[in-house]
């Protein structure tokens, strides 16, 4: 589905990385390795058009990305490096808002099982601003589960969690792939999560 | 029609998160009612003198302390990456830079509006003035969210100088205080200063999503 | 015309030009004030007071000039993608300001003792005094940002979005009654000027222009060469 | 709506924004952003007394008169009205009659203006002071009112 090709980036007249190549089909992991500002979250921004490449180029379904954009961005979760939630508000407005925006068809029994999973149904009506790091971190991966899109794109979704989140996330992948999906995340550890293709940066 | 559904949810979150800080709307409010005691106070107690300048205090004190919110128009949407994930919904940048500047006029215009009336008996303006007052801030009001859109987006990435955006604003607003004090002043052409603010608003709207939309498109690039 | 637009041709250029240019400007500097106090006449109104127009009109020529050729460059640099129209903009946007400056002093030392006044408020001054403030923000704006793309292509949008105050500067007093005289010389008609002064006064502009390109070619060139350095 | 078409509504809606607003514009301002009026702008039945406005034009010819050393009596006229001044106060140097001038200060009644400023207003032609000398002994000079 989504394919990258000899992908280059310059920012500042300084190259980032050359001749990226990728392919993404249902049902596959990717994930980007590499060192702090070698470029990952970069190259994860280019993806979603948000950058210009300098050389190379990048396909959605057969179509240059930038012609598809709107079918694209239909199918894609983009989860960055910050917290998205809505500080001021309690999770449970947040969960509203999100469900609404999304137009998603997530029942609320479905919401209620993965807040259990995440264990964040005792914070229900507390403010997100009180809750701690680790814990809104989980709560953007409630968002990726609500938005319910084909393609997940993860900038570092595995810094600051516990080993039981971890666990968590690694089964959240694997449900997602077998249901067609397809995940690129980037990480600059090991996260020992089955992939199906690496990309050293 | 699901287009038209995330439109109403958008409108919907911004009215969650501003009434969960009303309490910055009701500082701006009573810092444009502050204002207004100081002016009175160190002008001293004439009240023909106060009733003469009413006007232009009130016009100066309205944008001043529109300018005082500018810094929240984009910057928790561009810091939390909502503003990417509205995006990534199908709203172009542009779009977005009209949503929020309507939003910045319902939650943050529409209140001082509102109590213009009793900042006209605090300042000693005649009643019958109230409605040219009225008329020019609706209008002058938006042209200072669509100004205001445009230099908040400027000043995204600029974390050194944010006064440099409220600076912008009032520049621009130049004119729109001109014809707007001038229609009360001289009420006898009205519609054709209502007029010359009504093009000053439809000049500034039209420019507006582009240049925000370029703008924060911008920012998110190279955050 | 390559250079332009290209940096590394406008070096070259830049080189072979600037000491030209500058002892150019050095001489007609001399001729023109030469002129404009001992060889040029008096006014039947104003009498030698008029001298000071062979500062203020140049400057005020030149004030807009540099923003209409700004306004041009930053098009072409956010349309085209001419990185070469963000390195001007950066340079000369203080020469523009210094401009706009000389024309509003010399015109508050001329408007005393001719309009009785040093500065009202009507169209043309208010115009050029907001002017000065775009000039000044443009200024400021370059400063402030830590980013260089972002701080280039904002304040190209700035200098666009600002460039809606030069018609108004050059025509507020056709359109408008103003304390400020109508354009003297125009393209429509004959100039109401008597060729005895107007010979200073071109001499003047062209000693300004030649002084402006000069100390422009220096700043774009710095620019330049700090850019690089950037990249080493 | 796709991105690609709210690209497109936005250009089309630009252009007609910015064509309609620069219409309404240029339609409207001409008489709204004087800095003075002209005196036949003024009409005798309508004058505020005790606001401050300002008045534009020629001093009239024969009309000047010094009343003390300081405080000055004129008329201001565009050849179709003119308007009484009087003025205390110091004259620029270019003030005299036959000069346009802007005088800024309020009506004490119909009749009379009591001037706070005043100001000479300069035309845009430039000439030598003997080139008109030349011309007014040739009969060629004839002083255009605006």
């Amino acid at each position: 589905m989504l394919i990258v090709k000899d992908l280059s980036i310059e920012r500042l007249d300084k190259k980032i990385f050359e001749n990226i190549n990728l392919s993404l089909s249902p049902g596959n992991i990717t994930i980007l390795k590499g060192k702090n500002g070698s470029g990952k979250t970069t190259l994860l921004k280019a993806i979603l058009n948000l950058l210009e490449p300098s050389f190379g180029s990048i396909y959605w379904k057969g179509k240059l990305l930038k012609k598809n954009l709107y079918d694209f961005y239909n199918h894609v979760t983009y989860i960055g490096d910050t917290t998205s939630s809505l500080r001021k508000l309690t999770i449970k407005d947040n969960i509203n808002i999100w469900k609404k925006f999304f137009i998603s068809n997530i029942n609320d029994a479905q919401i209620e099982i993965a807040l259990k999973t995440l264990k964040l149904d005792n914070y229900l009506n507390k403010k997100v601003g009180t809750l701690s790091f680790g814990e809104t971190k989980k709560l953007e991966f409630l968002r990726l589960i609500m938005e319910n899109k084909k393609v997940w794109i993860l900038d570092e979704p595995l810094s600051n969690l516990d080993e039981d989140s971890i666990g968590l996330m690694k089964q959240t992948f694997e449900d997602h792939c077998s249901k067609e999906g397809s995940i690129i995340f980037s990480s600059h550890q090991n996260p020992g999560i089955y992939v199906t293709e690496e990309i050293n940066l | 029609m699901n287009f038209l559904n995330k439109i109403i949810f958008f409108y919907y979150r911004e009215y969650k998160l501003n009434m969960s800080g009303i309490q910055d709307i009701l500082t701006n409010i009573i810092f444009f009612f502050i204002s207004i005691f100081i002016f009175i106070f160190s002008i001293g107690p004439d009240k023909e003198t106060i009733s003469l300048i009413g006007v232009g205090i009130l016009w100066t004190l309205l944008l001043l302390s529109s300018t005082l919110s500018l810094r929240k128009f984009y910057q928790d949407d561009f810091e939390n990456g909502n503003l990417l994930i509205i995006h990534l919904n199908g709203f172009s940048f542009g779009f977005i830079s009209i949503l929020k500047t309507f939003s910045h006029f319902l939650f943050v215009q529409v209140p001082f509006l509102l109590s213009i009336p009793i900042a006209c008996i605090l300042l000693n303006i005649a009643n019958d003035k109230l409605f040219y007052l009225f008329a020019s801030f609706s209008i002058g009001s938006l042209i200072l969210s669509c100004l205001g859109s445009i230099s908040s987006s400027m000043n995204l990435m600029n974390q050194r100088n944010f006064l440099l955006g409220s600076v912008i604003v009032m520049i621009f607003s130049v004119p729109v205080i001109i014809f707007s004090v001038g229609i009360i002043n001289m009420e006898e052409s009205f519609n054709s200063l209502i007029n010359i603010l009504f093009g000053i608003l439809l000049i500034v709207f039209a420019i507006n999503p582009w240049a925000s939309g370029l703008c924060l498109k911008l920012s998110l690039e190279n955050s | 015309m390559k250079f332009l637009v290209n940096p590394s041709k406008f070096n070259e250029m830049a080189d072979y030009l600037f000491r030209p240019l500058l002892i150019l400007s050095i001489i007609l500097f001399a001729i023109g004030l030469l002129f404009s106090f001992y060889l040029s006449p008096d006014d039947y109104q104003q009498g030698s007071t008029v001298r000071i127009m062979y500062v203020h009109v140049p400057s005020a020529w030149l004030a807009l000039l540099t923003y209409a050729i700004m306004t041009i460059y930053s098009i072409l640099a956010l349309a085209f993608r001419i990185p070469f129209g963000f390195i001007f903009n950066t340079a000369v946007a203080p020469i523009g300001a210094v401009f706009t400056l000389i024309c509003i002093i010399s015109g508050s030392l001329w408007g005393k003792p001719m309009w009785g006044t040093w500065w009202v408020w009507d169209a043309r001054l208010t115009s050029v005094a907001i002017l000065f403030i775009i000039y000044l923000i443009i200024i400021f704006m370059n400063l402030s940002f830590e980013n260089r793309i972002v701080r280039e292509k904002v304040v190209a949008i700035f200098i666009l979005i600002g460039s809606v105050n030069l018609p108004i500067v050059k025509f507020s007093v056709d359109w408008w009654n103003t304390l400020h005289q109508p354009a003297t010389i125009s393209k429509l008609s004959k100039p109401s000027i008597d060729p005895s002064m107007m010979t200073p006064l071109i001499i003047m502009t062209f000693a300004f222009i030649m002084i402006g390109v000069a100390i422009a070619i220096l700043r774009i060139k710095t620019e330049i060469i700090s850019r690089k350095s950037y990249l080493s | 709506m796709s991105l690609r078409f709210q690209r497109l509504l936005f250009i089309l809606l630009t252009l007609v924004i910015i064509l309609s607003a620069v219409l309404l514009i240029l339609y409207n301002t001409r008489e709204n952003v004087s800095y003075f009026y002209t005196p036949s702008e003024i009409d005798k039945s309508d004058i505020i007394i005790n606001k401050i406005i300002r008045i534009g034009g020629f001093v009239e010819n024969n009309s000047f008169n010094k009343i003390s050393s300081s405080s000055f009596k004129f008329k201001i006229t565009d050849e179709k009205a003119s308007i009484l001044v009087t003025f205390k106060g110091i004259l620029p140097d270019l003030f005299r009659e036959g000069q346009g001038a802007v005088i800024e200060g309020v009506f004490v009644d119909k009749n009379i203006f009591n001037a706070t400023n005043v100001f000479a207003k300069h035309d845009e032609n430039y000439m030598p002071a003997s080139i008109k000398e030349d011309l007014k002994d040739t009969g060629y000079w004839n002083k255009k009112y605006k």
